[in-house]
């Protein structure tokens, strides 16, 4: 907890919730997304449709899943299936939304989650991509929820897991992907970004309170585009925090 | 893309390939030696292959094999079988095994034994807990010498391929990353219209897992919840021990045929094992020890410790009734679910 | 072929095509297309989506469009669906249909409304009852002027494909033969090991009818009994009609989601009709009815006495209640199932 | 009936249903191969799995299906599943026999069931594959059931629906068809016939009660193989008959 009476991953989980809207569909990865869709479920978006990678969809996210396969992500769900049903029906454009989380993401918001330094030789080896590259391939629009960090955001990336624009404009579909896809916003615990329309490049729209355009920009390590006018994210309302603390992550999992 | 040019299939002679990964398959792609194999080996007779986990690993466990196991290892995992494979690597001094790296908990422990030597891998990790500890070590350091990429759909599809008997699926993932580039993935021209699609390769498994909620006899089996691979991996395996937390009647099963998901020609051995997914979950009956994975994870991260859990859960445990009793029995059923869920 | 052949993935840069079907496709294969419009159509909100069979008709029956109807026209098929639909034909002048010939006696129905002008044909016809009198009429006259040859595998494998997101299927089937010839499939060699594979393109179907045991207001179904090629072709609909025997509260659903067939966001409408297969049956609920069945057949050897039975039983039937009416409440209480099946 | 006491289709399920062995899987369609699996499950063979290609599989065959659909098809069965699950059960290998019938054969057992005449302007247009060319891709061995008759058994068939051997020895191996797999046998209400295991052209290996070699060969369009030694079938038992009499067939549909 910081002085301001919550603590980054708070501030960042209500961000991501608010970005969920009532009425679609949305891949959640374990972590940060579950409590957002928790926390969006029992405020503005009480219909929004949850899908884990393994199959539950549509569950009432009443208590916290511990896995992306656990009982609670189809609890009082519409169907429990499997993977292929669930990618599937991402291939068939069914899904709005996909929230990704990488330990690495260049200007054009291509993750990596597999490996630091090379493949066949690694300095860290990571878990892999997980349904990350079909999340980043398939849905509409993905959402990136990252550690704000020079570490982190990067010129290169040291290996490309889940794409993002690749190369920038154009290079989605000409590499065989689906039309009209890609990154859509990237939360962080410092600000809130989009991609240019033209050029595909990550671009600052908002910031949490107490940060400055200059912090972010400093954290940044590569050219980072700056909207025109800047947001200001609200902090997490009392009731926020309080469904947060009192009910979603009474076990403190996450918070 | 007009009508006109989605109707006509022009006098192509052969597709195009765009892009192909550079790593080679770790698994033959060979629909014909597993029609023969099924066809072969897989008795379509009502045969009863109850057996204990030690029996059903003795018999269809080998050195040199390409293992999958479903789902992950906090979630309805066969975890007992996983705990006698683990034991007979040791005692059957078993060094070189390929494994598809869609898991967790249970690849974690498969990865303390050193007999790892190739991964298809997806998401090795602990969820929650970050990052496999033991399964980092074994990459880093060189001890699993082959490590294929693929995304968590692709891999489905690979076993959903093979169950299906054809030698690949096309799929709308992977393209245009390193994922695919260190994989055995192709692109290829659409051959029913514009653009291009992904091929992903049949992955066949020598020896696979399964956890279920009931199974008969014969190997009829009933899921509760969410089939993760369960369908598609039982399809694709040409040995397949399944684990059952109960063992019911036949009727149980001929009550309701529309619920069997595996059926009983795909089996070679049932396991009776109540809380066999132990420590993880098991939707409908239990939930998972979350002490216990948790004090795992922590142990973990120092590579002795690790050992010292084995010992302690595995090596010195002779079997699944003994490992419940190590758990206690009392502890066991604060795990159960109430009937509100 | 050895271990080295298979795993060795060679330098191609082209996979050869060996057989090619000679017909053009009845329907484009436009994955893109599918995408953008269930995106643009299909609302992933909970909206209550219960109409008439009248209503949904009108408002998702187009002239024009290729048509998919489950499963067989004795069995589990959306009877009360299909009539209004005829009734439509011919009250909105509806001329050019094309539809997926895997059908029974709701087809045969549709071959005598003259409207059908294409078909992807697997099996037409009255089984026990032999060849389909009104579409060997239909045919043999040229009132359907295009037949493409199909097996029953193939085209559900075609829903399949179409149902998974990806332009076509790799099978063991049609290769060698005139039923290849004569579709739009194709030969291609394995990319993944020895030999050859076979391609059928993905089949999307403009309007989808289906019919099962229940479903809630929102469209989320469950059907008792094998689910036929309900799964596959409810998902490669751009517009899709459930009917029900039951509407059930959503509670209902969500007991038991892994019993869920067909999710709510793939429907566009839900029409409670019991007894909707009628003189089919449904399974768990009611045998189909024989007599009904028999006369039709005797009736359409001869093509006046198919369009009196067409007068009475639809044209001049408003709707499903009145059909029940005239088919008679008692008699179809005395076609449902005892407790003990 | 015959002055036999049988009727020719009585002979015809009672020489398939002895072909139908104990814990095997079977491809059963609609009609005769229903009655021959139903008494097949009766006499010999309690455990004979039969497969109905919309999804229902190992049924206890109490009640005579009739529709491949029906309810009767999964009655007690092991799995209700779909089309898909069952055709790829075919592809993986699974499926022992299937039985086949049709308009028209050839010396190979290739199978016509789709029209008489050309397929773009037909003079009878015939119900068309159905699952008749998925069973002869896929099952290991199958049986075919026919009227004997010049004008069923061609030197050369309107139209190919079903493979049989092709055009001969590797044909269908060459064209990409599984590999050892074909017609085993062919019923017919004169004889039963087998394929040469070197030129797979049709053979004449035994005959039905009453019925004579040069019968059987003036009744076939194409020069017929004829074994060394020819088996007689038995007619049907008194159980046989009483099973298909007052059991299986009590409404008479088939027999």
């Amino acid at each position: 907890m910081t002085e301001n009476g919550y603590s980054p991953n708070e501030l960042l989980i209500c961000v991501a919730s608010r970005l969920m809207e009532d009425g679609t569909t949305a891949f959640i990865g374990t972590g940060i997304p579950m409590l957002a869709a928790s926390l969006a479920q029992r405020q503005h978006a009480p219909d929004l449709m949850p899908i884990f990678e393994f199959g539950g969809m549509g569950a009432r996210l009443e208590r916290l899943p511990l896995a992306v396969g656990d009982m609670w992500t189809f609890h009082r769900g519409l169907i429990a299936a499997g993977i292929c049903d669930a990618m599937e029906f991402a291939q068939l454009g069914f899904v709005d939304y996909g929230f990704l989380g990488g330990a690495q993401i260049d200007a054009y918001g291509n993750l990596n989650s597999t490996v630091i330094g090379e493949q066949k030789h690694p300095k860290v080896r990571l878990p892999g991509s997980g349904g990350a590259n079909d999340v980043g391939s398939c849905c509409w629009n993905t959402i990136i929820l990252m550690q704000h960090s020079k570490r982190r955001f990067l010129e290169k990336i040291d290996f490309l897991t889940t794409p993002g624009y690749l190369t920038g404009p154009g290079a989605r579909e000409q590499a065989g992907l689906p039309a009209n896809t890609g990154p859509y916003r990237v939360v962080t615990n410092l600000a809130t970004l989009d991609f240019h329309p033209e050029s595909k490049r990550m671009r600052l729209i908002g910031l949490n309170p107490g940060v400055t355009k200059d912090q972010v920009i400093e954290e940044t390590g590569f050219e980072l585009l700056v909207a025109d006018s800047l947001a200001q994210n609200a902090p997490p309302s009392a009731e926020e925090l309080r469904l947060l603390r009192d009910e979603i992550d009474k076990d403190r999992f996450y918070i | 893309m007009t009508q006109d040019d989605a109707t006509q299939i022009g006098a192509m002679d052969a597709l195009r390939v765009f892009d192909r990964g550079e790593y080679d398959l770790l698994q033959p792609v060979d629909i014909e030696g597993l029609r023969a194999h099924n066809r072969a080996n897989k008795s379509k007779a009502l045969v009863d292959k109850r057996m204990t986990e030690k029996e059903a690993v003795s018999r269809f466990f080998e050195d040199g094999q390409y293992l999958g196991i479903e789902l992950y290892g906090t979630v309805r995992c066969p975890m007992s079988v996983v705990r006698e494979v683990i034991r007979q690597i040791r005692d059957r001094n078993i060094t070189n095994l390929r494994i598809c790296g869609q898991g967790c908990f249970e690849q974690e422990l498969l990865a303390n034994t050193g007999a790892i030597k190739g991964s298809d891998w997806t998401y090795t990790g602990l969820e929650v807990y970050g990052i496999s500890p033991s399964w980092r070590r074994a990459v880093e350091s060189g001890a699993v010498e082959r490590v294929c990429e693929w995304s968590n759909a692709a891999i489905a599809w690979r076993f959903k391929a093979a169950g299906m008997g054809v030698p690949f699926l096309p799929v709308q993932v992977m393209q245009g990353t390193d994922t695919l580039r260190c994989s055995s993935a192709m692109v290829i021209e659409n051959p029913y219209g514009a653009g291009k699609v992904a091929l992903v390769p049949a992955l066949i498994v020598d020896l696979g897992l399964i956890h279920v909620s009931r199974a008969d006899k014969y190997g009829n089996c009933q899921i509760d919840g969410i089939s993760g691979f369960a369908r598609e991996m039982s399809r694709a395996s040409k040995r397949l021990i399944v684990s059952a937390e109960e063992i019911v009647d036949t009727d149980v099963i001929r009550e309701h045929p529309d619920r069997t998901q595996i059926p009983y020609f795909l089996v070679d051995a049932v396991v009776e094992a109540p809380f066999g997914s132990h420590p993880g979950e098991m939707a409908g009956a239990y939930v998972r020890d979350e002490p216990h994975i948790k004090s795992y994870y922590q142990d973990a991260q120092d590579a002795e410790k690790a050992q010292t859990y084995m010992e302690k859960w595995i090596y010195a445990v002779p079997d699944h009734e003994q490992y419940l009793d190590l758990v206690g029995r009392d502890h066991l059923e604060s795990l159960r679910l109430g009937r509100d869920v």
